[in-house]
């Protein structure tokens, strides 16, 4: 176990970022070119699939890393709702049934989306509201995070997953207009849809949840040390009163301050994708609680602070600093919210509740 | 002039103009000429020279009658007409009071600068002298209202060889003046309130200049002065608070509710109420014409709450605060805070710390004038502006 | 009602600031002469006492002027203890059987204590653990504000106060090290002492610790004025770096922010006290708690500052500042915690926790 | 040399010097010449030369032989040594290093004044040269263990005539020479850790000089880099903290338990286990040779939690918390935090956020040094010591 990233872990980062420098800059759309390249040229729609279904065979640890970069530019790309959590959900089920799925997913040829509520919380998921008959389904999703580019959907229902393609004539994805911009949440309505059902573990749902939740945090932490590095940056060239901007003391603490948050993010995520990465134990679901009950109100902190410091600019349309609050504000809610997380830290530590 | 001389004066202007039959700017124009418009000011310029505690008693009797619309007259009322009525000639007085308090010209105010913030002093706005004209070139922005007006306050620089503060010139800028062009500003809710103004080679007549060349700076305090009157006196008027309407939200949706979300709200409430209080106490110091440093902190206050309701309420709705109402890019003339959804409110609560003032200037104001701390080492003390770092 | 203070307390106000300028200084202990002159020359014991009864017939808006004042000196003085406390239990009872004793208190020949553990919540009062048998009564008390220097205390009984003399053969009053050393709190043991039964109000005893938890918010806004009082003066004369340190402009924000608590501390208490005034009622008890959810915290954390700020010369013993913060800890836990007073909101203001 | 030869020249030692019959100083003495002591340190020097993650190992070998005493000799090791191996002399290795690590030396740090604290460069304390002789006079202030040491550390001012940083000398002071008169300082928990120290005309040999004369700032940042590094690095060491013994407390007295206090607890309990695991990551960092900025932030962090917590801990006691162990002015070696009661907790903290740096100067240093942030204007600089405003 180490809190460090890999060597692995580096190149992979540089290999996103790069690819990222190069294609896309905050706030542009993906017309598909962006997820394909990420997804079959790096590979990072397969990286936790394992390699005998075509995928990296690669580990929550590395899954984290390119959360890192996709947060430090919003990127609007279905690796966390498609690679991380509709994948990890397929992964729960038995192999010989949804092994096809996975390897086109793995290849970035298909996309998926776990049919939730983006806000689902994994301490009480909501059941869907949805009823099925024989193989056949109806019922409404409202704020599916992904939806909107998938043309797979998972269901969850009472026996597991229903396997619904997005292009059935009974599913409509209505795209909702959505506070954060760079990730859109839909309204899924299925009206007698052809579903296939797949049996998956026990607990399976409020484990992908979890998991989701645990590598949302190093979305949350580039998010956050995007805004930072930002933030510096302009106070280094903004000069007021004859001075950097970024010598005034009051501005300094509070970044200071901001930074120490930041290390403890850093160290929170990487402690949450290690114990993911060892398998689902206590201590993960521990490590997943400290580091979304952190991770969230810091990632909203700095995109705040990110847009009071840059003054009148970071109000404006046209500075990307408001797609990172609204990233952020969205994350916070997402996968439930800080306060989810350090409730359930009531039970996962031993701290009760008055009675 | 007692209650009861007042209200013989607004009975006697009634009885010669019916608001029902008068046509409503004739209406205004005559409520003007009265001295009925502001009676704290000056008789023959819309006043009658009482005491400002007499506004409200009037404002009441004339309740009904034609109205100068208050939104639109706002920035005219509350920065411009104080500052025309304290530097403005007697022709400037007569020129201008009467249409700016009727709403028949609207006004606006050019002071901000891309490079210049809440460093206003270090305006780049230059005005040169031409005979009896001056030549102004430059760029203001987060102006509202641009669009509308037919006025503008400005601040510009007419002398860069002494130090900043000393090189104002304050104007009465023309915006119907060839030269003036207003581009929307659009904000990170989606629509545009301010706008941008860029001036290129606008004339503007030496009458137009308000005060004596390179006071500026001295006159445009009295313009901010007022703004933060306005913001702080203007604050939580209505019954209605933006907590109020979460604690209505928190009583009629018993499924949101955790016991995370229950502390922090009963902190939120106790936030509001005391900001209530101190508001409350502050009108009470001023009715007793002892205006106490409390204003300075008000708008502090205000943001503060703002920013963490708003984003307490994003974060209660779950779901719903992943929505928004509307993206369009469009003009709209002013703040609907209690009208649209959690997540205007929570991105457009963002400014209320930038506007008007940062909440980090406001800090240093208080530091310094309410507690007096001692300034910061200043470097661009004595320099000529010409030669500041920018 | 007017949250300004009246030209009569502005009076006051001076009179007790001169006397205590006069008279004592931070830490001092009192020999006696500083509440005998207190409460005979300038009358405070009998503040809340009516006239006909030998008392100033006063209000709680007269009293929370004397306790800002007490709070700026953190004098120790019985005055919240006799003077609010036990008088306003004893203003609760039967005139004609509290008379005399409201008398003596009244002249400042008496001083009593409302025998209940300081730290009592209105909300919740702790039942005393005391036996009560004809008139004898027994048990212990602990953590008792002001029973050192009573001689006379009032014991919550089921059918009111008993009224039991300190220097009855039965009684031991055990002064305790205690964290504020300005104003001791002392464990009461009873055993078999003679008691008078005398019977009060409904709701008396939650009235009178609320009442007083109304008032103490101005003993806090008072140590909060002296404790930023103190530390701006520090600051400006102070030199580092050549500078004055009220100059730096990371701690001129944080003393603006401090300001601005205070600012609300004197309108919360204003209002508590105009409401406690007007009798007792629902907005009374609303403005209670807001008035202590507010400023107890205030006061601590103006005392921290002040210990931070005034750097190494504040952690010593020989500077005031530690017995501010001692005090505005011990005020934060007396008579309900900040968090007490929130919950009660929940109620006061329809503000339901959940289910 | 590899673990396998540590083990080796370990057994080779303790086959010499049987801990069980041999005089528990001289083993001490034995084990430093045999380079067992720190085993990074040079050969000769108590050491081998070996890299830092050596010394564990030969701690644990050693476990259970004569120890030297890790709190008393704590300053000498973590600021004297590092500071005496990069600047001293050879007879001044030889001559304090070995004492010093034994224990029969108790060092202590003569830094602060009255009027020096967070500008530590400022400091007025004077040394004047008097042949092969120093004549030092001044005030040193927060001196832990002052009156048991036999050596200090101290920097004083050799030139007043140039800028502040330039004119200071860093000296080794003899605690037993006449002219130094050690008082104990009381705090505000009551009990004096720390001393002022009184320097009147104290004679300093020129031997005791460490460093060139004038480069005693520099000299001065190796000690306070180690400080730092001793203080964050020493931070979250034992198993139990804080946050933990107060999560027993709530554990066991389920009748202290409100809402309020239960959702601050889980925050406080998030904050400590962040706090674990920025250690932890921080300890990896350097155990991988790559020392990060988080460091610096760690000393922050700890101030911070232990604050709130112990904050915290006394309103959760509530009758309790009006209470105090014992206020008897008497000398204290350190700080038991977990071993005494909640008010002395609340009040100790206060010293975490002052003590080796105070958090302010902290987040300066996080903000220049880390961030890149400008600094502040100097006001300071090229002034002559003797001119600035003190």
């Amino acid at each position: 176990m180490s809190l460090l990233y890999s060597e692995i872990e580096d190149q992979l980062r540089a290999a996103v970022r790069d690819l990222l420098a190069d294609k896309t800059s905050p706030g542009a759309a993906d017309d598909g070119g962006l997820w394909k390249a990420l997804a079959r040229d790096i590979g990072v729609a397969g990286l936790l699939i394992p390699e005998e279904l075509g995928g990296a065979g690669a580990s929550a640890r590395e899954a984290a890393v390119v959360l890192e970069e996709l947060g430090r530019t919003v990127a609007p790309v279905p690796f966390l709702t498609s690679a991380v959590l509709a994948t990890r959900a397929l992964l729960a089920a038995d192999a010989a049934e949804v092994g096809d799925l996975l390897e086109r997913l793995a290849v970035g040829e298909s996309t998926a989306a776990l049919a939730v509520p983006f806000a689902s919380s994994p301490y009480r998921p909501a059941g869907a509201d949805v009823r099925v008959k024989e193989s056949v389904i109806s019922g409404r999703i409202a704020a599916v995070a992904g939806a909107d580019v998938a043309d797979v959907l998972l269901v969850p229902v009472e026996a597991g997953l229903a396997v619904v393609a997005a292009d059935d004539p009974g599913v409509t994805v209505t795209p909702v207009t959505s506070l954060d911009t760079t990730r859109v949440v839909a309204t899924v309505d299925l009206a007698s849809a052809d579903a296939r059902i797949v049996a998956t573990e026990p607990g399976a749902l409020r484990d992908s949840l979890a998991f989701g939740a645990g590598l949302l945090a190093s979305e949350q932490l580039g998010i956050a040390e995007w805004c930072l590095d930002s933030t510096v940056g302009y106070l280094r060239e903004r000069t007021q009163f004859a001075r950097p901007v970024g010598s005034f003391q009051a501005l300094k603490h509070r970044l200071a301050d901001l930074w120490l948050e930041i290390v403890g993010a850093r160290a929170a995520c990487r402690n949450a994708a290690d114990q993911l990465a060892s398998g689902w134990s206590q201590s993960a679901r521990v490590a997943v609680a400290v580091a979304q009950a952190h991770c969230g109100a810091v990632a909203v902190h700095a995109a705040e602070e990110c847009v009071q410091l840059h003054g009148g600019i970071g109000m404006t349309w046209e500075h990307p600093a408001h797609l990172y609050l609204k990233r952020a504000k969205a994350d916070e809610i997402a996968l439930g919210t800080p306060g989810d997380h350090r409730d359930a830290l009531a039970d996962l530590a031993d701290l009760p509740a008055p009675a | 002039m007692d209650a009861t001389a007042v209200r013989e004066r607004v009975a006697a202007f009634l009885a010669e103009h019916d608001p029902a039959t008068t046509d409503p700017m004739e209406f205004l124009r005559a409520r003007f000429d009265a001295g009925l418009a502001w009676v704290f000011f000056p008789p023959g310029l819309g006043g009658l020279g009482l005491p400002r505690d007499r506004q409200p008693l009037v404002d009441q009797l004339l309740r009904g009658t034609p109205d100068n619309d208050p939104g639109r007259i706002a920035i005219g009322l509350g920065m411009a007409a104080p500052t025309i009525l304290a530097y403005g000639t007697e022709e400037q007085k007569q020129r201008f009071l009467r249409p700016l308090w009727t709403g028949e010209e609207v006004w606006c105010q050019l002071f901000s600068e891309p490079g210049a913030g809440s460093d206003l002093a270090s305006l780049a706005t230059r005005a040169v002298r031409d005979g009896d004209e001056w030549i102004v070139d430059g760029q203001k922005v987060w102006t509202s209202g641009a669009h509308l007006s037919r006025w503008g306050i400005l601040v510009a620089r007419t002398d860069p060889d002494v130090p900043k503060h000393r090189g104002i010139t304050y104007f009465i800028c023309d915006m119907h003046a060839p030269g003036v062009e207003v581009r929307p500003l659009r904000q990170i809710t989606g629509e545009a309130e301010f706008n941008e103004v860029f001036l290129t080679g606008v004339r503007l007549s030496d009458d137009l200049r308000l005060g004596q060349i390179g006071d500026g700076w001295r006159v445009a305090q009295t313009t901010l002065m007022n703004e933060r009157v306005a913001i702080g006196g203007g604050m939580p008027g209505g019954r209605r608070t933006m907590v109020g309407m979460i604690a209505d939200t928190w009583r009629e949706r018993p499924e949101l509710r955790t016991h995370d979300l229950h502390q922090r709200l009963l902190r939120l409430w106790v936030n509001s109420e005391v900001m209530r209080l101190t508001g409350a106490r502050l009108r009470e110091q001023l009715a007793a014409g002892h205006p106490g440093p409390e204003g300075s902190g008000m708008k502090l206050l205000f943001a503060k709450l703002h920013q963490e309701a708003s984003g307490f309420e994003v974060e209660l709705l779950r779901d719903e605060g992943l929505l928004y109402d509307d993206w369009s890019f469009r003009r709209s003339d002013g703040v609907d805070f209690l009208g649209r959804e959690a997540g205007y409110r929570y991105l457009r609560a963002k400014g209320n710390s930038i506007e008007g003032g940062t909440s980090e200037i406001l800090r240093n104001i208080v530091a310094e004038r309410v507690l007096g701390l001692p300034s910061e080492p200043r470097v661009d003390k004595d320099v000529p502006w010409k030669d500041l770092p920018r």
